[in-house]
């Protein structure tokens, strides 16, 4: 897959389809792969394919360091690529001005992995590698830390989430890592008038957390990067899952996987739920 | 909690149902507790997660959330993307273990005098057995 | 040769310090990373001398979020009140040399001109015990930079881990020998293990002669690509000591606060005006390069930087300083020899 | 620092008994940015007025808070009094402290603290309140009917007659509608051609109204008060500025049995026609299915050589003009719910046991219509379609369609009970020995003189009714059994009929989704037009400027189609009787800076008042892109905002800033 993968980049290059390779690279065997910018086509060789490769590389397609190179080759997961239908229907990356290569993905050794649903890149320019090996099924030793968390009494949530909240420095991370936190300027870093207080205090963290997963709400795909990114160790992907699940239970929905599917927020139904309202 | 408590309750309520719902109750002198302070918004459409989340830290120890009942939205379907968001938002204040009792969202009519003072009667009467909203206060008085 | 402790005993002291209503800090396993954090018991405490926390100890000194004072505003009079300063005294036990040798590097700034009185009062109640390490991980640097695994730098005591359940103790300052005062240990037999000293990652020279001249290089937009403009590693270093300034509360009541910030964010230098002097990553990242290894040297002799390694560890993107520094030395070798990873 | 000037008033004992105003207004006096802080007996009254102009004059305040009774009560009233003083009248707040304090509350001190918290909240909002002006939008003093039905028309003429422009799409080649086909109306049973021709001819001969007949709108852009409508104008094969109407060349044309559209397929016409002999234009059109010479491009052409005027265009094409206006009334009217076996719509099965287009004695109401009217293809003679025989027993079926969740739509097609009974009335009136009998589920005949009508029918023309549904219609040696049921008698019941008659239910005309949707105007399931208040705002949609009246709206008859016109109109007319309009300035607004150009906002607005838009430098190269609010087109609901994550969304005199401020004025 590697060689195969190292040739589509240099023939894209070579032939100036594309200005810029976003792909993994390795500085040492055994560490986590890191994204590479290939924009020469004799540097293909630092490319490289693994169960190492869980950064999620549809982030850079927001970073304007990385627009200014050009066209972009992007290499996705399956996974990844879900925040690429959402970016899409968003308005935030425009399919013609990309191309995406596929990696057919057999897991890698995250924890996301033991509930993935699509492996295989749907929608690549060129996929690579052996389509449709199966999502794993969810490993059933452990046991799901949401459903661990929501078995328990509200008062025992709160303390859970008021001692994770409390190791957060709010070095946004978890923000940076997310393609779909591509705002221009983020609410929390707006101070007229001040929504979130941007002190890493309990008051400032659970605001922070609460706004950030709600704008993820019924977009988040799930790809975990927040989680992984956290130096604190918080599972902040814990959230958005919760309310992926609101979003599929109550509206069917489930973001990136189907391009035609109108997005939760923007629409209505008459036939909302309503039960909570008098 | 002792007798001297009394709750703090913000209304978020639209300008063109609840509002005058609760203008009507006036005119029609039902009476029911002074705890509630109403913001006049245009819409529940406009009324965003973030405002209520600023409740509570403000102080609050309840939060209603009113407009117009389905259909009758001045705008149409303000009132339906607003029910939406509660929704979803709901389900992320559970995920949190925040205190669900003390969040609620009612549809009140202009013409509903009556039910905005049963609303506000009952909610005053419910919070006040609660207590102060301790769990949200402790993380605005907390500076690790 | 210096006293020994058992882990029992040091275990019995730190309790004996909590209960006397010091506050302790220690490296914390939580959610199977290593944390420093206050405990309330010895039990609490991970004193593991080949593993690193992924945060730093500057929170207790310098924590991330600090009030400064406190403003209420009645009618026309507005009344400010000064926070009730902390004077407990605290100690870090467990501390990593590398975060330990951060101390003495940030009192130059926090002392530069005037003393920061909060930063002050925070070193002068702090005591720091630190754990020599025994192994090394992919991220540590701290040869590279003229440290070492064993370094006492900043350290009121060191302990060194014997491997057999208890460790040799070295009192270093008089805040440090009063700690351990009711233990007359008898000394030492074993002798001490020496560190695992990682292997030089870059050539410091080379650093030095490449920030000197290269400031207009390409370098810093390729070589900074990855960079997604977070915080993790700036919050996680031991000696980034960057912080804004603001009022929190309503305009009735609040308070001034301090907290932390990062040069890596774009808002770090964005002025009101809409102009934003660092206006792309890779300027921020100069800077922060230049910072450390450049302006702070000259200013106060100390390179602003343990090689403690978090920043790599931290980087979401696998950069960090290191990841830099490293890309540095590759860059300064005038022949382009890149060789193709192996996988 | 703003200077706010707050009044409380005692609104007589109503505030006072309850509420202490002093307090209030001392306590009020110390917060930042006030510099009065006054009470009065009535705000409202000429002296309370007089007094907020003093304080704002004298201390030179620019903002005010005025606490008395709703803002729906006296916002506007106060605004005037300190724009009249020179405060700009959206720096006016008030603190609702009678309806939803002192009314509501007998505790004198709580009333009063919350009372002075209420002022708090006011105060803290002004604060913030930018000095806004009215929108003004720019009205094009012209308006556009669609439909040349009976309501149009009278929508188009009481435009024109109040003296503006009106351009009048009709997609038949003449207007007049379905009431042109009609016979006698109910229940005064005047002839329909006779009181609506001369109308249709006022419109022809209108010098203010353009006729844009045989067209249909293409696509409309632009927002109230500046519709930009492009017209299609179908090919019609003949120039009717040259033709003079003279009738020529459908007398020549050689192809002359096809079946007429006007006369629904009862009669017949040439390929070169004007559908009715009243048409107005009284220009024909050649259809192109039927014309030789269109489809073979040759041969024929009887009407071009007899044609003196050289009128005829083979080589016409399809033709779009666009018209600027103002405003739009919808009259786009009805047709009759499908009832033979084939259906439109697969939900709804249809009425095949009833054997319409089986059986050619079986028609409805608007073909019956035609064979009662004169002007039809019959003379008037009632003749059955089958043999021109003069049927003796008629059946008329009631709430075909109507009132039928199984086969039809759920709704009364109203209409029905009194054409019915109005067609059994004409047919006793030309077949005296014959015998209508109408099978109905009720009789509504809600309306002046309607129930009056109906005991006419059965009591002096001896209709008989039957209350019950008719289960089977089918032919047996030349007749038509029709097998039904008397609930009140309680015993079925059968008739050898020689002519049935449908009265289908009424449906919106075809192609009205799509209209609705170029105009921005909502539906419901059946496709009838969706006013944007049942009760108050019957007439308006949720697209501003854009007006609806006729059956396009619901089943209506021609009295409430006429009135429902006439109220579109006069609502048109309010918009063009001014050559700008101003709209509350309380609107969204976008920063177009920290747009990220995701465009929730334009998915969620229910107004569409969000478009996709460009940043562009002075010079014009293209910077980002960027959501931008239409102020022409925007109601202030601030959906937008709640949607946008950055914020980059907010709504004047509703802001963030706003609202939060209020907040904060509650710890």
């Amino acid at each position: 897959m590697i060689t195969r993968l190292r040739e589509t980049c240099r023939r894209l290059l070579d032939q100036n389809k594309v200005q810029v390779v976003i792909g993994y690279g390795q500085r040492r065997p055994g560490a986590a792969a890191h994204p590479v910018f290939i924009t020469r086509p004799e540097d293909v060789g630092q490319l490289t394919w693994g169960g190492n490769c869980f950064a999620n590389l549809t982030v850079y397609l927001k970073r304007k360091e990385v627009k200014a190179l050009g066209k972009a080759a992007l290499v996705v997961k399956g996974c990844d690529e879900r925040a690429l239908v959402v970016l899409e229907k968003e308005a935030q990356v425009e399919r013609g001005d990309l191309y995406v290569i596929g990696m057919a993905c057999d897991g890698v050794h995250a924890p996301k992995c033991s509930a993935c649903v699509v492996r295989t890149p749907r929608f690549a320019d060129e996929l690579i590698g052996e389509a449709g090996s199966a999502p794993g099924a969810a490993s059933p030793a452990a046991p799901d830390l949401l459903d661990v968390l929501m078995a328990k009494p509200a008062a025992e949530r709160w303390a859970f989430w008021k001692s994770e909240f409390s190791r957060c420095v709010k070095c946004y991370a978890c923000r940076q890592v997310c393609p779909l936190c591509y705002c221009e300027r983020c609410i929390v870093d707006k101070n007229r008038p001040v929504t979130i207080d941007t002190s890493a205090s309990l008051k400032g963290n659970f605001a922070w957390h609460i706004t950030r997963a709600f704008h993820l709400a019924a977009r988040c795909v799930g790809c975990g990067e927040c989680t992984r990114a956290c130096p604190a160790g918080i599972p902040v992907g814990l959230l958005n899952r919760s309310l992926a699940d609101t979003a599929k239970g109550n509206f069917g929905y489930a973001a990136g996987m189907d391009p035609a599917a109108e997005p939760v927020f923007g629409a209505w139904s008459s036939s909302d739920k309503e039960d909570f309202i008098r | 909690m002792s007798e001297a408590f009394e709750p703090k309750i913000v209304a978020y309520v639209c300008n063109w149902c609840t509002y005058l719902g609760a203008d009507l109750a006036g005119t029609n002198r039902l009476e029911y507790p002074p705890n509630v302070r109403v913001l006049r918004l245009p819409c529940t459409g406009r009324i965003d997660f973030n405002l209520i989340v600023k409740a509570f830290e403000a102080g609050a120890d309840a939060v209603l959330v009113s407009g117009c009942h389905p259909a009758d939205c001045h705008y149409t379907s303000g009132n339906y993307h607003a029910r939406r968001r509660w929704i979803v938002f709901r389900r992320l204040l559970e995920t949190l273990g925040f205190e669900m009792e003390r969040i609620h969202f009612t549809w009140i009519s202009a013409a509903e005098g009556k039910k905005w003072q049963q609303v506000v009667t009952e909610i005053t009467e419910k919070t006040r057995r609660l207590g102060p909203y301790t769990a949200y206060r402790d993380l605005c008085e907390a500076h690790q | 040769m210096s006293p020994i402790i058992s882990a029992a005993a040091l275990r019995e002291l730190i309790d004996v310090w909590i209960k006397s209503g010091k506050q302790v800090a220690a490296p914390v396993s939580i959610a199977g990373r290593l944390l420093y954090q206050r405990i309330d018991s010895s039990g609490q405490a991970v004193l593991d001398s080949a593993l690193r926390p992924a945060n730093s100890i500057k929170d207790f000194v310098f924590p991330r979020h600090e009030r400064l004072f406190g403003y209420r505003i009645e009618g026309r009079q507005i009344s400010l009140t000064d926070p009730k300063p902390e004077e407990r005294d605290q100690i870090v036990i467990g501390a990593k040399p590398c975060d330990a040798h951060a101390l003495p590097i940030l009192d130059h700034v926090f002392a530069w001109g005037s003393n920061d009185e909060p930063y002050e009062r925070g070193r002068r109640r702090t005591a720091i015990v630190a754990l020599a390490c025994t192994a090394h991980d992919d991220a540590c640097f701290c040869t590279s930079v003229g440290s070492s695994p064993a370094d006492e730098t900043g350290a009121d005591a060191m302990l060194f881990d014997l491997g057999n359940g208890s460790f040799e103790l070295k009192a270093i300052t008089a805040k440090g020998r009063t700690l351990f005062t009711q233990h007359a240990q008898p000394p030492a037999t074993e002798p001490r293990p020496s560190g695992s000293a990682p292997a030089p990652r870059f050539d410091p020279a080379k650093i030095r002669a490449f920030l000197a001249t290269q400031f207009e290089s390409p370098f810093w937009a390729e070589g900074t690509l990855a960079c997604l403009g977070c915080g993790a590693c700036a919050y996680t270093c031991p000696t980034c000591h960057c912080f804004d300034i603001v009022d929190e509360g309503s305009a009735a009541e609040g308070a001034r606060v301090r907290n932390w910030d990062s040069c890596q964010f774009p808002l770090f230098t964005a002025h009101a005006s809409g102009h934003n002097p660092r206006s792309n990553q890779a300027q921020r990242q100069r800077q922060r390069m230049y910072h450390k290894f450049a302006i702070y040297p000259e200013k106060f002799g100390a390179i602003l930087c343990t090689g403690c390694g978090n920043c790599a560890r931290n980087c979401p993107a696998g950069l960090g300083v290191l990841g830099v520094l490293e890309a540095i030395d590759r860059q300064t070798i005038k022949t382009d020899e890149r060789q193709p990873v192996q996988t | 620092m703003a200077r706010i000037g707050v009044f409380t008033c005692w609104c007589g004992e109503n505030i006072a008994r309850t509420v202490d105003v002093d307090q209030v207004s001392a306590a009020i006096a110390k917060l930042p940015g006030v510099r009065a802080s006054v009470n009065y007996k009535y705000m409202c009254s000429d002296p309370g007025q007089a007094l907020v102009r003093e304080k704002i004059a004298a201390e030179q305040l620019d903002a005010v808070v005025v606490a008395s009774c709703s803002p729906h009560m006296h916002l506007r009233t106060f605004r005037k009094t300190a724009e009249a003083a020179g405060v700009n009248a959206y720096r006016v707040e008030m603190a609702n402290i009678r309806e939803q304090c002192s009314w509501v509350h007998h505790d004198r001190a709580a009333a009063t603290a919350k009372a002075v918290d209420l002022v708090r909240i006011a105060v803290a909002k002004v604060r913030w309140d930018e000095a806004l002006e009215p929108i003004r939008v720019p009205v094009t003093r012209k308006a556009l009917v669609i439909g040349g039905g009976v309501a149009g028309i009278q929508a188009a003429l009481d435009i024109a007659d109040a003296g503006y422009q009106v351009a009048l799409v009709e997609r038949e080649p003449s207007i007049g509608g379905k009431m042109a086909g009609l016979s006698e109306t109910f229940p005064t049973l005047d002839c329909s051609q006779c009181i609506l021709t001369p109308r249709m001819v006022d419109v022809g001969q209108h010098p203010r109204i353009r006729l844009h007949s045989y067209s249909e709108v293409e696509s409309v852009s632009g927002f109230v008060g500046n519709f930009t409508v492009t017209i299609r104008q179908k090919a019609r094969y003949v120039d009717t500025a040259k033709c003079t109407g003279c009738g020529e060349c459908w007398n020549s044309c050689p192809i002359k049995k096809i079946p007429s559209e006007f006369d629904y397929r009862l009669g017949f016409r040439p390929a070169i026609y004007i559908p009715f002999p009243q048409a107005v234009p009284a220009r024909p059109v050649i259809d192109k299915e039927n014309c030789t010479r269109l489809k073979k491009g040759k041969g024929c052409g009887f009407c071009e050589k007899k044609c003196q005027a050289g009128a005829i265009r083979f080589d016409d094409q399809d033709k779009l003009v666009t018209e600027e206006v103002g405003a739009i009334v919808v009259a786009t009217g009805f047709k009759l719910y499908s009832i033979g076996k084939q259906q439109e719509n697969e939900s709804r099965s249809g009425y095949g046991e009833y054997g319409y287009g089986e059986y050619k004695d079986v028609i409805d109401g608007l073909q019956f219509e035609r064979l009662v009217s004169a002007s039809g293809p019959t003379g008037g003679r009632i003749a059955r379609p089958s043999d021109g025989r003069e049927p003796k027993n008629v059946v008329f079926i009631s709430c075909v369609g109507s009132r039928d969740n199984a086969k039809g739509v759920p709704y009364c097609s109203k209409i029905c009970c009194m054409y019915t009974a109005k067609h059994a009335m004409l047919y006793k009136h030309k077949v005296h020995d014959g015998q209508a009998h109408v099978f109905y589920m009720d009789v509504r005949a809600g309306g002046k003189n309607y129930e009056e009508f109906v005991r006419r029918a059965i009591e002096q023309d001896g209709a008989r009714y039957y209350r019950g549904r008719v289960s089977r219609i089918y032919e047996e040696n030349g007749k038509l059994i029709v097998r039904g049921a008397d609930t009140l008698a309680g015993e079925p019941v059968t008739i050898e009929a020689d002519l049935v008659v449908l009265a289908a239910a009424i449906t919106p005309a075809a192609g009205v989704r799509d209209l609705a949707r170029k105009l921005n105007v909502g539906y419901d399931e059946y496709g009838f037009l969706l006013e944007s208040h049942p009760k108050l705002r019957p007439v308006e949609t949720a697209s501003a400027g854009v007006f609806i009246c006729g059956a396009c709206q619901g089943p209506k008859d021609i009295p409430e189609s006429v009135a429902q016109a006439s109220a579109a109109a006069s609502k048109a007319l309010i918009m063009l009787s001014r050559d700008e309009m101003t709209r509350e300035p309380e609107v969204a607004r976008i920063d177009e800076k920290n747009c990220a150009a995701c465009f929730a906002c334009v998915r969620t607005c229910p107004y569409h008042a969000i478009e996709r838009g460009e940043v562009l430098t002075p010079r014009g190269v293209f910077v980002k892109h960027t959501a931008r609010v239409n102020p022409g087109l925007c109601m202030g609901c601030g959906t937008c905002v709640s949607i946008c994550p950055s914020k980059s969304a907010d709504l004047a005199g509703f802001s963030e800033q706003q609202i939060y401020a209020e907040l904060e004025a509650l710890v």
